[in-house]
């Protein structure tokens, strides 16, 4: 019988997540090996035309990776969708959005104008900004349209499977891989990452005093953090507890806080606004003077509680659906 | 017209991109163009973030580079506190940032460049590609490669976290340190590496310059270009990944200005053409002069060839080596020929080998004196790093909280564009005459442009590691006369 | 203008407030009221869900400074709010939209005063730019361009 | 493998767990403080409108406790284990209760009485003290008929001996009419067990299918010193304590009475205090003279009330601690002075046993001795009707209270033990409910063993510290009015609202009688889900929220008796893994958010 065919292909991304692919090392081999890799932009040629030829759903599984800014992306995920049976949200960024889903905190406009016009480097006389379709001495040449905001996949399209992380680590990769391939999928909609929250699997989480309060809020570089110690303990934004499980720890293990990038733990819709509820619980103060102080030592809330997902915010979400 | 949005997956880094050929009505070349089509906007919304954070989101910009802007921002940061990282951090660092080049300069010219040149420019695409290249020279390479790629990026993660996207450094040092024991894996790897990349060098040696049809391919005018090159050197005017002035030299290889990279700005301009997303820089001094090579030219090229260019020599003795011997072969510094990019690439890559290797055995490296806690927040911090692709700017300015006011950022893939778009016209010129195109021609015309290896190129790291390209050719009306795949 | 009507939601403690009034009477009175246990227990997601809902603004009232049936649920309130409100303002939604007020009526006749007040307010602000940018969402499935030709 | 014949087999009865806030455990009625407390804090602020809830909150009361009312005048036994003690002056209950007793003791007359027929068997309450009435009251409320045989010709027993200063005499008078009515007891006043044909068996022949023998302690003890009786108690001049109360409640007693003299009081404990406080009220100078030091945290520590001993300090009273009466010094049949030796010791591990110092003795003198140093049972009568075990002490069960000679017979109150008032009705209450299961003929002791756990202070920011209890100032006291000023409204609610409610809500359930809530939901903790972050564990006020090891990894569980159910930690679980059970806010939200949009 016929190998089932895999496309995997990047919208808005940093090709981390490629890299991610690749991580898995040796395994690939056997994966190349066991399904019909029909499009995969960063390693293979591939004709477009012969993908919008297929039947709908003639693709077995798509991974895609990194978010939708603009036009181009749209109708590449839009197609994709329709050839698929499966669509795996591959990466945080097509999972919530993404570090770039902090552009949402700022406009098309204002992007423009620092990067065409006001970056101290820009020579620009004639203030020239990108156009979707320009004339150059009588020749066309076009460029896709650069959307107002950062949309995370399933604002495109619907998502039957996430796969988060900054990038997926090879161990979550390579289930998933093999959960396709051996047809042992869960319910669609599915995470296919922990259920809990990093601190389940963190080393330091029997550190923790018994009654955990922060007194004061440090920033990374102002301490030299006690690599046993958990860091919500020692008064370092950790978004561990808000945060799914899967990633390794790699942060924690180099003496780095959690920013968050496997997203809200399961069940959880908007893993930010329970960020912000847990750590007010948290805050140990003695005076509204004092909660004002505690509180404006989290330099940015916003910044923290959604590094990685502002896109897929409850907030977000509203202007999505407008 | 559906073509119009097809889809081109060329670029990565600022995102997507595509090459549009035009012809005349002999059916020459007339005009060829490299578009950049994707923005994010790392500059804007990195905007009122702690600025400690920055080298947390800045990898985020080029998950295939992603170690350079984790460095270069690093780097800011140290500025920006007015701090100068312990000896210890400064090694660890340089351990993390030299296995990183040794690994993607490796793979690159394994998986990317290889082809080209074990197989033929000319050869049957279907096994122009790493497997072909095992098929010829032998399998244990193919693990060999993977081999390096895996240990070098153990060495990352051990550092700074997941390599496709470190998270590690703080300004005056690094958040983990190295453990005696941990170092004897660490110098294994180092010296396999040393090892693995003279091999290399060899291998590049009997296959291409033994080769006379393909040293003529390199020496061909098709991929010469007369620029300024730019790149990273230390006080000897040695060869510097990660710290050192900027110096340029002009298209006779003499220096044009040797500068403290704070000054970049008074050096580099960005001309901004609405046909493109990047931002083109060149010679800010001389002014921007389009897009040519003659005379006039302000544009410059970084990256390795260029580095190689606009450095008197490398910091390591075996690197050394192989510097003079490129130079002698290749006829006198400086050399123009673009395909000389992928010799560079491979001399760089056993300098930082070495360079891993010399770490790996400095007593300093498991120092328990990882950070310098003397911080003292300024206005301004301005970070650089030579990535494999070319130098790399990042400058961040902070309000007295520390929080971000502003960010600019100049990446390798920029400095390159305009120098990118040339070589790509001039190839074309070079080997595609009349509609009539034959997959080959159309492969040097994409040579040209992958030995700068834009990044996008990078992303090929990938099994079974075949450069896509779609190119447009349309006639002087401007429409679409077809749309070239190699298949 | 003129005829634009904030839309408020009003959390409010029912030990503090109202809860010697017959609450279903005063409910008929008072639209989009929420009479909660303990303030404590409104959860910031919560408040965002109400933005999202529709709300301009959400106002809670607590029990008195050190008279929470629950020890400090009204301090616990009050660091949310707070913190919430810093992040929302990154995020495009005025501080003035989320107000907290720590008082007492049992008869609860201040209730509808307050959000007449609080409407006041926000009317001044206007209505809701969006969270942030609002962008042209494409519409979900539908393939358009790519596939026509 | 048993050496004797034993199976290794042994009934060992359960003893029930019950957690309760301290307040309520020392109590020995264990009445409802935190409940009552919670709705008086909910009280309008408008007196005629709070009126109807004190009356429902007294209501609720009485059923339990037909005297609160009285308590709320002289009992603050569970203000001593209140956990706010030491973080601010414990809640003033006593106060709160007399707040309620304001109001309720006029409403009582309008309370109706039991609907219960009264079809049980008769049964004889000997002794008509708060620890008797409050067995008549309960076994009458279950049934039983039931006969109160009282000496005296009044209800209330050593009640009447409070002075009214402390307890005006209307109240108690009002209070007993009104139990009497609303319990439908029959009384009989003047019959004395022991005097005349009454005795045990004579009650038995009358058909009283059972006793509850509840006498008190009707004779004052006689001085002792190292073990004999000190000489001179028959002097002119010298008196007993309890003799002079007892008159003074009858009124027999001259206001002034006492003008110019000089009057010495022995002994430390509350009586003393209300003799030496009525004597100075009569126009008597008084000096107090007692075995136990100052220092009442001391095991030697004199054992009267904090109040009390302020009181009197505040009246002028000169109060000699550490000192015993050696002799009773007497001029031609009249008293003239006692020689106090110091006291070094008071209780040894036998218990009572004082130690002298007679190298330091001082001498004072006065016109009047009242001799206040405890009272006795008695003695005779329970011989003859052989209640007594060989060592003399009563042979009775300590949980039951049923004696082991005569098994229809129950004994208890100051009789069996001295103690505060509550501590007698304590005992009546065990007594009704030995007597109806003794009746019924069920196990005597089934579940009757109970082993409280008291609460710690919930954890808050800032606690309040108490109110200021206003006194008529002493200058202006010297009368036997009232001279403590009661809560006003207002007072009661923010007094009522202090109070922490450290007890579980099971043993509480304030906000559901008030609708407050549909149920008490606690919290359950999806395991599946916590990831053991511990943010909980902050947030909970109570202790309810706490991490246990499960393996290698830590999981966050709920005490459900400590659980509030007020939601804070299902707010700080970042995770969702915390919810309430069946809980309607949830709904309520998402209701008015549907109808926004």
């Amino acid at each position: 019988m016929a190998k089932p065919k895999v496309a995997i292909c990047w919208l808005g991304g940093c090709g981390g997540c490629d890299e991610a692919v690749v991580d898995i090392n040796e395994v690939i081999l056997g994966v190349a090996n066991a399904v019909d890799l029909i499009f995969w932009p960063v390693a293979l040629d591939f004709k477009y035309d012969s993908i919008k030829a297929m039947n709908d759903g003639e693709i077995v599984l798509s991974i895609i990776n990194g978010n939708v800014r603009n036009s181009e992306q749209e109708e590449v995920a839009k197609l994709l969708r329709e050839k698929s049976q499966l669509v795996l949200a591959f990466g945080a960024c097509a999972c919530f959005g993404g570090t770039p889903g902090l552009a949402n905190l700022t406009t098309k406009d204002d992007i423009f104008n620092w990067v065409y016009r006001d970056a101290p480097t820009v020579v620009n006389p004639d203030g020239k900004y990108p156009q979707t379709s320009t004339d150059v001495n009588g020749k066309k040449l076009t460029l896709p349209e650069f959307y107002n905001r950062v949309y995370a996949l399933n604002d495109i399209i619907s998502v039957d499977y996430y796969l988060p992380g900054c990038p997926p680590p090879p161990h979550l990769v390579i289930a998933a891989i093999s959960a396709v391939l051996e047809g042992k999928l869960p319910p669609r909609g599915s995470t296919l990452a922990p259920h809990r929250a990093l601190c389940d699997s963190c080393k330091r989480n029997k550190s923790k005093p018994e009654r955990m309060a922060i007194r004061e809020i440090k920033r990374i570089h102002e301490v030299e953090a006690d690599p046993e110690v958990c860091f919500l303990a020692q008064g370092i934004i950790c978004l561990g507890p808000a945060t799914r499980d899967g990633c390794g720890e790699a942060c924690i293990n180099i003496n780095m806080p959690c920013r968050g990038c496997f997203g809200p733990v399961e069940g959880v819709e908007d893993s930010g606004a329970k960020f912000v509820s847990a750590l007010a619980s948290i805050l140990d103060v003695q005076s509204d003077d004092d909660i004002a102080r505690l509180a404006d030592q989290i330099l940015d809330p916003v910044g923290y509680a959604y590094r990685f997902a502002l896109p897929s915010s409850i907030l977000q979400k509203k202007t999505a659906k407008e | 017209m559906a073509e119009k949005i097809t889809i081109n997956p060329i670029t990565r880094l600022e995102g997507h991109g595509k090459i549009e050929i035009f012809l005349d009505d002999k059916g020459n070349v007339e005009d060829a163009y490299w578009q950049v089509v994707e923005l994010r906007g790392f500059e804007r919304f990195c905007l009122g973030r702690p600025v400690e954070e920055l080298p947390r989101i800045m990898p985020n910009i080029c998950g295939v580079c992603p170690t350079p802007h984790n460095m270069a921002s690093v780097k800011a940061l140290d500025d920006l506190y007015g701090v100068e990282p312990t000896p210890t951090a400064k090694l660890i660092r340089q351990l993390q940032y030299n296995a990183f080049m040794v690994e993607d300069h490796l793979l690159h010219f394994f998986i990317l460049s290889s082809p080209d040149f074990v197989l033929g420019p000319g050869a049957n695409p279907a096994e122009r590609n790493i497997l072909g290249v095992i098929a010829k020279v032998g399998l244990e390479i193919g693990g060999k490669v993977i081999e390096a790629r895996k240990r070098c990026r153990e060495i990352i993660r051990y550092i700074a976290s997941k390599p496709p996207h470190p998270e590690g450094g703080l300004p005056g040092g690094v958040s983990r340190g190295v453990t005696e024991e941990d170092r004897k894996w660490i110098r294994e790897t180092a010296d396999f590496t040393v090892e693995f990349c003279q091999f290399s060098l060899e291998l590049f040696k009997q296959i291409v310059l033994d080769n006379k049809e393909y040293l003529n391919l390199i020496l061909n005018d098709a991929y010469k270009l007369n620029t300024y090159y730019m790149g990273m050197v230390d006080e000897n005017n040695r060869v510097n990944f990660y710290e050192g002035k900027c110096r340029v030299v002009n298209p006779k290889g003499e220096e044009y200005a040797l500068f403290d990279y704070h000054d970049y700005v008074d050096y580099i301009g960005e001309w901004v053409e609405p046909w493109t997303y990047v931002r083109l820089t060149h010679l800010r001094k001389i002014g921007w002069n389009g897009l040519n090579d003659g005379e006039a030219t302000s544009l410059y090229r970084v990256g390795p060839l260029a580095r190689l260019n606009a450095a008197e020599s490398m910091l390591t003795p075996l690197a050394q080596k192989e510097y003079e011997i490129m130079f002698d072969t290749l006829g006198g510094k400086p050399s123009h020929h673009t395909l000389a990019y992928h010799w560079a690439r491979l001399i760089e890559a056993l300098q930082a080998a070495e360079h891993m290797q010399r770490i790996a055995n400095d007593p300093l490296l498991t120092s328990k004196d990882i950070r310098n806690m003397n911080l003292r927040l300024n206005k301004v911090g301005i970070g650089c790093v030579e990535a494999a692709r070319g130098t790399l700017i990042h400058h961040y300015e902070a309000d007295a909280d520390g929080r971000t006011t502003k960010v600019n950022l100049i990446v390798a893939t920029q400095h390159n564009a305009a120098p990118i778009c040339l070589s790509v016209k001039k190839a074309a010129m070079g080997f595609i005459k009349g509609p009539e195109v034959k997959e080959g021609l159309l492969n040097m015309a994409e040579m040209a442009f992958r030995a700068y290896d834009p990044c996008l190129a990078c992303a090929t790291h990938a099994l079974p590691g075949r450069m896509p390209l779609i190119v447009n050719i349309r006639d002087r009306n401007g429409s679409l006369i077809r749309t070239v795949q190699r298949t | 203008m003129s005829q634009y009507e904030p839309k408020l939601v009003c959390f409010s403690c029912q030990f503090s407030w109202g809860y010697l009034a017959d609450e279903a009477a005063l409910s008929r009175k008072i639209e989009n009221w929420i009479p909660i246990i303990c303030t404590g227990k409104i959860d910031a997601t919560h408040m965002m869900d109400a933005f999202e809902k529709g709300a301009d603004g959400v106002l809670i009232l607590g029990c008195p400074e050190g008279d929470c049936h629950y020890q400090d649920g009204n301090y616990e309130a009050k660091k949310r709010v707070y913190l919430l409100r810093r992040m929302l303002e990154s995020m495009g939604i005025e501080k003035e939209r989320i107000r907290i007020e720590l008082s007492i009526d049992p008869e609860g006749r201040r209730i509808p005063q307050l959000m007449k007040e609080m409407k006041k307010e926000l009317a001044k602000l206007g209505p809701r730019k969006g969270s942030m940018v609002s962008g042209k969402m494409p519409q979900k499935e539908a393939i358009k361009a790519g596939r026509e030709k | 493998m048993w050496k004797t014949d034993s199976t290794g087999v042994m009934h060992a009865d359960m003893a029930v767990k019950q957690c309760l806030p301290p307040c309520q455990i020392k109590c020995p009625i264990n009445e409802d403080i935190q409940r009552t407390n919670v709705l008086i804090s909910l009280l309008p602020d408008e007196p005629d409108l709070a009126k109807a809830g004190v009356i429902q909150i007294s209501d609720y009361l009485y059923e339990k406790n037909p005297f609160f009312n009285i308590c709320g005048y002289i009992c603050g036994i569970c203000e001593l284990e209140c956990n706010y003690a030491d973080k601010g002056g414990a809640i003033k209950r006593r106060l709160l209760k007399r707040f309620l007793s304001d109001v309720y003791t006029e409403h009582l007359k309008e309370r109706g009485k039991f609907k219960i027929p009264k079809n049980k068997e008769k049964v004889a309450v000997i002794g008509g003290g708060p620890g008797g009435l409050m067995c008549a009251y309960h076994l009458s409320k279950r049934g039983y008929k039931v006969t109160i045989i009282e000496a005296s010709e009044r209800l209330g027993g050593a009640l009447w001996l409070v002075p009214d200063y402390r307890l005006p005499k209307d109240i108690l008078q009002t209070t007993f009419d009104n139990l009497v009515r609303i319990a439908g007891i029959d009384i009989r006043y003047n019959s004395r067990l022991g005097s005349g044909e009454l005795t045990l068996d004579k009650l038995k022949e009358e058909g009283f299918k059972a006793v509850f023998l509840a006498t008190g302690l009707p004779y004052p003890r006689v001085l002792t010193f190292e073990g004999k009786s000190v000489e001179g108690q028959d002097l002119s001049g010298v008196m007993y304590g309890h003799t002079y109360l007892y008159e003074v409640s009858h009124n027999n007693i001259a206001p002034d009475y006492f003008k110019g003299k000089k009057v010495i009081v022995t002994g430390g404990g509350n009586v003393a205090f209300d003799v030496a406080r009525s004597v100075k009220r009569q126009g008597g100078e008084v000096t107090i003279v007692c075995l136990e030091c100052e220092d009442k945290d001391l095991k030697d520590g004199i054992p009267a009330d904090e109040e009390e001993i302020r009181g009197a300090w505040e009246e002028g009273i000169r109060t000699v601690y550490s000192r015993g009466v050696r002799k009773i010094a007497g001029q031609n049949g009249r008293f003239k002075g006692i020689d106090c030796p110091a006291c070094v010791s008071v209780f040894d591990k036998e218990g009572f046993n004082p130690k002298f110092d007679c190298t330091d003795c001082t001498d004072l003198t006065g016109d009047i001795l009242i001799i206040t140093v405890g009272q006795a049972p008695d003695r005779p009568l329970l011989q003859k009707e052989n209640l007594l075990n060989e060592r003399g002490g009563l042979d009775v069960d300590h949980l039951t209270l049923q004696s082991s000679s005569k098994p229809w017979v129950f004994i208890g109150g100051d009789i069996r033990r001295v103690g505060f008032m509550v501590e007698a009705m304590g005992e009546g209450l065990v007594a009704a409910e030995s007597i109806d299961r003794y009746l019924r003929g069920v196990d005597m002791k089934e579940g009757r063993r109970r082993d409280y756990e008291g609460y710690e202070i919930p954890i808050r920011r800032d606690y309040k510290p108490e109110p200021e209890v206003p006194w008529i100032p002493p200058e202006n006291r010297m009368h036997f009015q009232l001279f403590e000023k009661g809560f006003t409204l207002k007072e009661a609610i923010e007094e009522a609202k202090r109070c922490v409610t450290c007890g579980p809500c099971l043993s509480c359930k304030a906000c559901l009688s008030i609708g407050f809530q549909k149920s008490l939901s606690p919290v359950e903790v999806d395991v599946a889900r916590c990831s053991g972050c511990g943010h909980c564990v902050y947030t909970c006020n109570y202790y309810a929220a706490r991490l246990v090891n499960a393996g290698d990894k830590i999981v966050s569980e709920t005490d459900m008796f400590r659980c509030k159910s007020c939601g804070m930690c299902v707010v700080a679980c970042p995770s969702q893994a915390r919810k309430m059970v069946d809980e309607d806010t949830a709904d309520k939200i998402a209701k008015v958010y549907a109808s926004l949009s």
